[in-house]
């Protein structure tokens, strides 16, 4: 086993891979760049790097400096994350090259998955059902819309060499085209360092369904059961669960071998999802395999009992799986909802900003993966995700009440984050009924504002709280009580006769 | 004694006093500023506990509430029953509203902290209010700013990679001699 | 369903109970003495009412006055926690006279097995093994001594009326008897009401071994499996476990079925726990039914999935089990550790005073029950529990990992815990082993002093600490970065020209 | 600039001074009271950064500690590494050192607050060094006090039921004329 492991990310998933890594009794290394100086993963990590500037360019996407920090701290294998290089073959290559061990996927499934369409060649080979579609390597204004046509509006346009939302937009007129096109096309420039765009038919409202699979270098290879990710708002995942409500035994089980046989064509190796689109007719289609750890896998491990990462790392070091689908039997319900830096009230604008107060909410069966705390300062440089909820329950009802209740006592102050917005998703009656879709937000969300109820609560809280409010809080808390005096003071003034 | 808060588009004038047993008899009067329009909107019964940090809780007619008080650069921000408030005392309030009426509603500026990606309009362009001049990213998202009115671009102080904040005004429209905004 | 529920108990286990409670829509009412007035389970129910002064007999030892709280607020059943009343068949009774749902089970069986010396005679008589001992209603010296070398030393007296460690001493030798009778009997009378004690014979080293049972209204029975408790200091357990490392699958079922068997007989309904002693050649005697929710069930859900507390809300509802035997698999390992208010240092004395700083530790397969917060101020009137932290992991020695690190990152300044000390327990190698029985704390862990290893990095803590720390923390972090200034500061400045 | 601390028995000298980089340059010396005798115990090189309430985050030659630190009314209470410290300025560790002395050495004082149960001995009764003479409740759990020394109870000054804490003297016992303590 390794006894040192760089993780090349940051924020709640660089946090999350370093709690793991330290229980297997693995050392720690943190990168980062110098607006992330005091971020949560630089403190969590036994030692930390710093990259260099801000722009992700200069620190968590240069390979170079990466591959640098891990030998200067004799770190023999890198975690990727999610995001960032995590599915960049040159970044495992030149991990490879290097020496060190990436803990994912090997090289070349990682260069074929990163080309989303060269990856929907291959599953369309093995039997695997992908949506109707068109590549190009030259698109331009004419082309985009001969294609769109042939496939009929609306259309999907995609980044070829990444997921995530990023670099995606839906297109219902030709006149959107060329906009929508170069805009995609910078995003994904940024994002992933590739601005490759594929056009996609948009299907009507489908659900986004994925199956976790796990395969070792044995040849051993099993899936962990799907996750529900159809509450999307802008292509962006907000809400997943897991069982989705309407697979049957059966479905999951055609499903997942087609997952792990569409993981086993690509020649992967190590932790991945592959994601489908499941339509009302219960026909499913291969959209990408997410060639990494992903944001939502907490659920799976909670209705699993597996901790993912341990198997990526286990897997990673060539250890066998040491798991058969016969036996895995997930249980219960899990549910996570993403907490952004973002505004629920001004059109879910990003936020970043300094966090004045945060309380995050604590109690059986909920997990809070986070990248924050009290002071810290959310760079306007990265991905404003800043933490995940995840409530498990015996049942999909106690899961979504119990989300509720955590939701609700989820505070923090000096950021906007859209957790009232979350709570009325999970509120809403056709989410309670399990009819989600990828339709569902623009649907029933399209107009929503905070409800704002307890205005004249709050102004109370507001005008009283000064009134006992103790004048230095952290150095001397003052409860009401009295305290028990400690041996010296009581002593000293006995002695003294002052009492 | 009374004291003035705003919230959203709200101006409360509060009034504590001395109920039973330690409890405060709070009223709260809306919209004060119209002397002659005040309204009682609610009057509560209040007890109130520091708990730790910036954690309270507060009984109000016996309903318990556990909320955050935070003061922030905008006023106090306050968490209580799952939701976030900005309480606003009026100077605070008047220096934003002010804020609010000369950047959203004459000039570009961006809504949140972010990078220039894009300038979409030259000085001396005519615009159409709602016509994209300027293309901002924050967090890897993009967002195109819109010219609050119609008119000509006057001035661009900002350029691509640049970074900006709220408040910081990107591009200047002024409206053509004789044209009015609809 | 109950539309309100009315918590008779403090700490932990009342605040664990609410959360519950709220997740199934049911409102909360908390009742407090004087003292608790700024107690977490007060700050956490909808509604509390205070009971009197802080002596237990003067508030949660009163059932007149908790009866009259749950009328005056319209509780509709109260649940009792652990301790105080909630094995007390006349509080029990008591509800049901005045129309209150009793969560727990029925009065007669409570009856029966409040007296811990009638369910032993009833479980003889249903052929569950007991362990040999006296009884006698009218103890002098003469007669304990007498059955005591009947029995042979070392014996232990025991408390009739209730169990945790409360009442009991262990007796080497006759000329120790008397004393060791009288603190028993004050114990005993203090913490439960009844001075009663009997004596058994003393096993030697033999490992404690209890089942957790459910059984409803319609006749349903299950067993949740095992929990090994054999880590007690002073007939205290500090450190749990599930599964026991010595039951196969067979003696699991037999010990299983032998404790839904004990429960039947003492017409036992609701959650209970069956406690056996498992000695070194696999023989299980009956100790007692706790007839009540257990301190350390947190581990059986972790492994089960289960809420318990849920379970009986329901089962005291009416509501059928919804459970069967063979559809019941616990996965993984938990362990729990119990943190009271003691101080290692000196042998375990018990600690009340004022937390001046807490941090609870988060994470994957981490639950931390706790009754208390930064600011509060530990009574002396209590039980010291102040909290436990809950581990869950693939296998017994992910799950011990999990929760070295996890003791590792619990900080509590101001008062004392015995944090280091359980994190010794869990990594000496008998422990790593599995080789758990109630000898081993005295055996390996009687001259145990907290290692104080990092002196010197303290000492520069406390140092340089003044010279970074911020001159107001709560109101304004002030973070190295400069924060970004608000709309209305920003173009104040720009507009006056100051910029 | 350097200041004494004591830590349980020992008392240390530290000396901080400017390191390379913004780090702190930091050497500990012990038992500085005798002035021939001091040890430098140890140098660091160390980088500390103030992350939020009590948390600091420590670097000590390269190796990092995340920490806390709160002022207690006896020192400095600090958690690292997993175990708490008390840091103790030296004149608090003075007077502490002489509580102690008095308390603990010659009279009857509970180690912990806590409810007395029982008085095992009267005025004028003969004790002997370690023998029971008070029975104290805390947090439901009895603990017996034994006496300091052998001597003659000249004093009881409580009473069942009544709420003691320590540094309070419960029972004071006199040596006998001529006697001497082993």
């Amino acid at each position: 086993m390794f006894e040192k492991v760089l993780v090349a990310n940051r924020g709640e998933i660089a946090v999350r891979v370093m709690r793991t890594l330290s229980e297997m009794g693995i050392g720690t290394v943190a990168v980062y760049s110098e607006v992330d100086e005091k971020a949560l993963h630089v403190l969590c990590a036994d030692e930390a790097v710093c990259l260099g500037p801000a722009p992700p360019a200069q620190s968590y996407l240069d390979i170079e400096k990466i591959i640098d920090a891990a030998w200067r701290t004799k770190a023999s294998a890198i975690h990727p994350g999610y995001g960032f290089l995590s599915e960049n073959p040159r970044f495992s290559r030149a991990c490879l090259d290097a020496g060190i061990t990436f803990i994912g996927p090997p090289p070349r499934a990682m260069e074929l998955l990163a080309s989303k369409t060269a990856s929907r060649r291959t599953m369309a080979e093995h039997g695997v059902p992908i949506i109707a579609g068109a590549e190009s390597g030259n698109w331009d204004e004419d082309l985009l819309k001969r294609e769109a046509e042939k496939l009929g509006f609306p259309v999907l346009l995609k980044a070829a060499g990444g997921g995530g939302g990023k670099g995606m937009r839906t297109v219902h007129a030709a006149s959107e085209l060329a906009d929508a096109y170069s805009a995609a096309q910078r995003e994904a420039q940024a994002a992933f360092g590739d601005g490759t765009i594929y056009m996609e038919k948009l299907l009507s409202a489908p659900r986004h369904v994925e199956f976790q699979v796990l395969l070792d270098t044995q040849g051993n290879g099993v899936h962990l059961g799907e996750r529900e990710c159809s509450i999307q708002r802008r292509h962006q995942k907000i809400i997943e669960e897991t069982p989705c409500t309407v697979l049957d035994p059966e479905l999951r089980a055609t499903m997942g071998e087609a997952a792990v046989r569409a993981a086993r064509a690509a020649g992967y190796v190590n932790a991945g999802t592959v994601e489908f689109l499941l339509d009302a007719d219960r026909r499913f289609y291969f959209l990408e395999i997410n060639a990494r750890l992903q944001v939502e896998h907490p659920i799976t491990e909670a209705v699993t009992g597996i901790d993912i990462v341990r198997k990526q790392v286990e897997i990673a070091a060539g250890e066998p799986l040491g798991l058969r689908q016969e036996e895995l039997r997930p249980r219960g319900h899990a549910i996570e909802c993403r907490i952004y830096a973002e505004d629920p009230a001004a059109d879910f604008m990003p936020c970043p900003g300094t966090i004045l107060a945060l309380k995050e909410p604590v109690g059986p069966g909920i997990r809070v993966d986070s990248g924050i705390y009290a002071g810290y300062t959310v760079p306007i440089e990265y991905d404003p995700i800043l933490a995940k909820v995840i409530a498990y329950g015996e049942n999909r009802e106690a899961a979504r009440r119990r989300m509720v209740s955590a939701l609700s006592g989820y505070a923090a102050l000096g950021i906007k984050t859209p957790v009232s917005y979350l709570r009325a998703i999970l509120e809403h009656e056709e989410f309670i009924r399990g009819n989600t879709d990828t339709g569902f937000l623009p649907r029933y969300f399209a107009d929503w504002k905070p409800s704002q109820e307890l205005v004249l609560e709050a102004l109370v809280l507001a005008a009283l709280a000064p009134r006992v409010r103790p004048a230095a809080t952290i150095q001397a808390p003052s409860p009401d009580r009295a305290q028990f005096p400690s041996p010296f003071q009581t002593l000293g003034h006995w002695r003294l006769g002052e009492t | 004694m009374s004291q003035d808060y705003v919230i959203g588009e709200k101006t409360y004038r509060v009034r504590v006093g001395s109920g039973e047993a330690g409890a405060f008899d709070v009223a709260i009067l809306e919209r004060p500023q119209e002397e002659g329009a005040q309204v009682e909107a609610r009057r509560f019964s209040a007890r109130i506990v520091w708990v730790e940090g910036n954690t309270y809780a507060l009984w109000l007619d016996g309903k318990k509430y556990l909320g955050q008080v935070v003061s922030g650069p905008e006023g106090d921000e306050v968490f209580i029953g799952g939701e976030n408030y900005l309480v606003v005392p009026p100077q605070k309030a008047t220096r934003r509203r002010a804020v609010a009426a000369h950047g959203a509603a004459k000039n570009v500026t961006p809504p949140m902290p972010g990078v220039v990606i894009k300038v979409l309009v030259g000085v001396g362009d005519r615009v159409e209010k709602g016509q994209g001049v300027i293309v901002v990213s924050a967090m890897k998202m993009e967002t195109t700013l819109a010219s609050p009115r119609s008119g000509i671009v006057t001035r661009i102080n900002t350029c691509v990679e640049a970074q900006v904040k709220p408040g910081d005004v990107l591009i200047e429209v002024e409206e053509e001699e004789g044209a009015k905004d609809g």
